[in-house]
């Protein structure tokens, strides 16, 4: 055992007193560090960094003893607290100090620490309101002139995460083969370019193809946008057109927006 | 809390009309004439102020409704209820989103069931239109989302939809493995006795 | 009928907040002006009756609602619901209500932990919602609180939040200081004197 530990309180030395704390409701490494710097009463803008680190790594093996899982965003923070304590035990350097000397080593930390308690009390007192379900209720009765009459539907209600969720449940439903693309790439695939594509000409009635690589001049956006292109010639939703060699390519929607007739009636019509 | 005030509350949250012995139950603290009496002070305060809704007494229990003369307005309300989306909707339209352009059968072949009705519907909310019509044998029409549906998901795009892989991510933890072995000294924690740990001080 | 009784009895009756806009859309006979001092005498009316329940601006709409002080009544007839809300998702909402719009990535930045799951299941009770997509490398989603968000935490608008300087003065009352002895967990925190909390009408 380190003897050290006789001198310095600790956060297990708290445990043996009879101090508990639920060890797996430390929601992240800076609520836990929040937690060492209210317990050992310092001031947040001036952390004895080699306590705070000990005692966060005293945690951490505690959490290991208890084969509790250890997130990799705990050991990241206890790297960076090493990496300060080393700093700070290393004699000013004149050299470094001229390139990025802003003083304590310890200055971001403290900001990040202090921008999180905002948020730990913010979510505090948000959860400490009246909240609807909880502590207030609505009219659950429906009134009997509503039941009455239900006719017309209002506006639509519904969220995008819905949709996707929605399109997510269907795919881990049903068999891989009946897609072709099921998992796209990576961020550029030949189906997000047509709905690009689909989308511009909704508002426009002729688009060029130097405006679809435009923003994103790479071999790879030019491949996919042409492969995407090809597509929609197709299937003959889109026609292009070139003003003489080497001139711009131009496409424009082959089909009228409003060409295509009746919904009902198209539905209805033989597939 | 002032008892009237409590058996309104009581009342206006309830799903159904409550009875005076159903009233009485849930507040034992309280005297059955009490709860009487206040019930029909209730009733009457509603009455004699004139407002939009009153306590009355319907089948054995006590509700409030709104008064009968202002029906007119209230049906105005109902034509102003939100829609919601079928599940079936919700899965034709995603299709048509993430996978347009593409046929009535392609969507029915996804989702393994006639989509025409819901297709149909979801031509007449607007959120789906045709784009033309596909050069294969039979010529059907193939069907893309519509301005109205970025309207309606605040889409700025059709780039801007979520991918899958997106919202897949949501469930995936990234991974510091490597970090394991990292900053913690190598002398060992001391031995803990872990029952005291979960203490719970409640 | 006047104004105040028509105007209560399509609120009253109604299943959801009906904004001001909204209401001046059923009421074409009516002048703006005057539905919008009805709806504040009617908020003030029902605030000094003491009743069990008042009229409040909810999510930019206005609703009848119990009075938190009645909750418990309230729920001896009905549930209320035991979704609690952990300190993590209590801090995510936090932070994405003050910081809206704002990535994944920003999110777990400020918490310094992984946010995926808390961020799915806010996504899943619609506190939470896909804004788009942030235009740099990667174009990752962004979020934003939700209608429901406003609703659940009966705030009228996202400007009613407590700015973060005020909950700072907060924290520095002794009043706050007495959860150093508490249990961490935010479920246990000492009941905040709720009425301090629900919003006035206003």
């Amino acid at each position: 055992m380190n003897p050290a530990r006789e001198e310095n309180p600790t956060l297990l030395d708290g445990f043996r007193d009879g101090y508990s704390v639920h060890l797996d409701k430390f929601d992240g490494p800076l609520d836990l560090l929040l937690h060492l710097i209210r317990k050992n009463e310092v001031d947040i803008c001036d952390i004895p960094i080699a306590d705070i680190t000990r005692q966060y790594l005293d945690y951490i093996k505690l959490m290991k003893v208890l084969n509790l899982d250890v997130a990799g965003d705990f050991l990241l923070m206890a790297s960076t607290l090493l990496h300060i304590k080393s700093r700070m035990l290393l004699p000013p350097d004149d050299e470094e100090e001229s390139e990025e000397e802003e003083g304590d080593p310890r200055a971001e930390l403290v900001r990040r620490l202090l921008e999180y308690q905002q948020y730990k009390e913010a979510g505090m007192v948000i959860g400490a309101r009246a909240l609807l379900g909880r502590e207030v209720f609505t009219r659950a009765c429906p009134d009997p002139a509503l039941s009455a009459a239900r006719t017309e539907e209002g506006p639509l209600e519904v969220s995008l995460f819905e949709l996707v969720d929605a399109f997510r449940a269907l795919l881990a439903r049903i068999p891989k083969e009946s897609f072709h693309d099921v998992a796209p790439g990576d961020s550029l695939n030949i189906a997000d370019c047509i709905n690009e594509i689909l989308s511009l000409l909704q508002d426009r009635d002729t688009l060029q193809f130097d405006e679809l690589i435009k923003d994103e001049l790479t071999s790879e956006r030019v491949i996919v946008t042409f492969l995407a292109l090809l597509e929609l010639c197709r299937l003959k939703l889109i026609r292009i057109f070139q003003n003489g060699e080497y001139g711009a390519i131009w496409f424009i929607p082959a089909v009228a927006p409003e060409q295509a007739g009746s919904a009902g009636e198209a539905v209805q019509s033989p597939v | 809390m002032s008892l009237p005030a409590i058996i309104e509350s009581i009342i206006f949250a309830a799903d159904a009309a409550l009875s005076l012995d159903r009233l009485c139950e849930m507040l034992p603290e309280y005297e059955r004439g009490d709860i009487k009496t206040a019930l029909t002070e209730l009733a009457e305060f509603h009455e004699g102020r004139g407002g939009g809704f009153g306590l009355v007494e319907v089948a054995g229990g006590w509700q409030f409704r709104t008064h009968p003369v202002l029906q007119e307005y209230v049906v105005r309300h109902i034509k102003a209820k939100t829609a919601k989306f079928s599940q079936s909707a919700l899965e034709t339209l995603a299709i048509i989103a993430y996978r347009q352009p593409l046929t009535r059968a392609e969507v029915e072949h996804l989702r393994g069931v006639d989509c025409g009705g819901v297709l149909k519907s979801l031509l007449e909310k607007k959120l789906v239109k045709i784009l033309g019509k596909k050069d294969i044998p039979g010529r059907p029409l193939i069907y893309g989302t519509s301005k109205e549906f970025l309207e309606v998901f605040g889409l700025k795009d059709l780039k801007s939809l979520p991918t899958l892989r997106e919202i897949q991510a949501l469930d995936e933890t990234p991974q510091f493995e490597r970090q394991e072995e990292l900053p913690l000294e190598p002398d060992q924690a001391p031995p803990v006795d872990s029952s005291l740990l979960f203490d719970d001080p409640e």
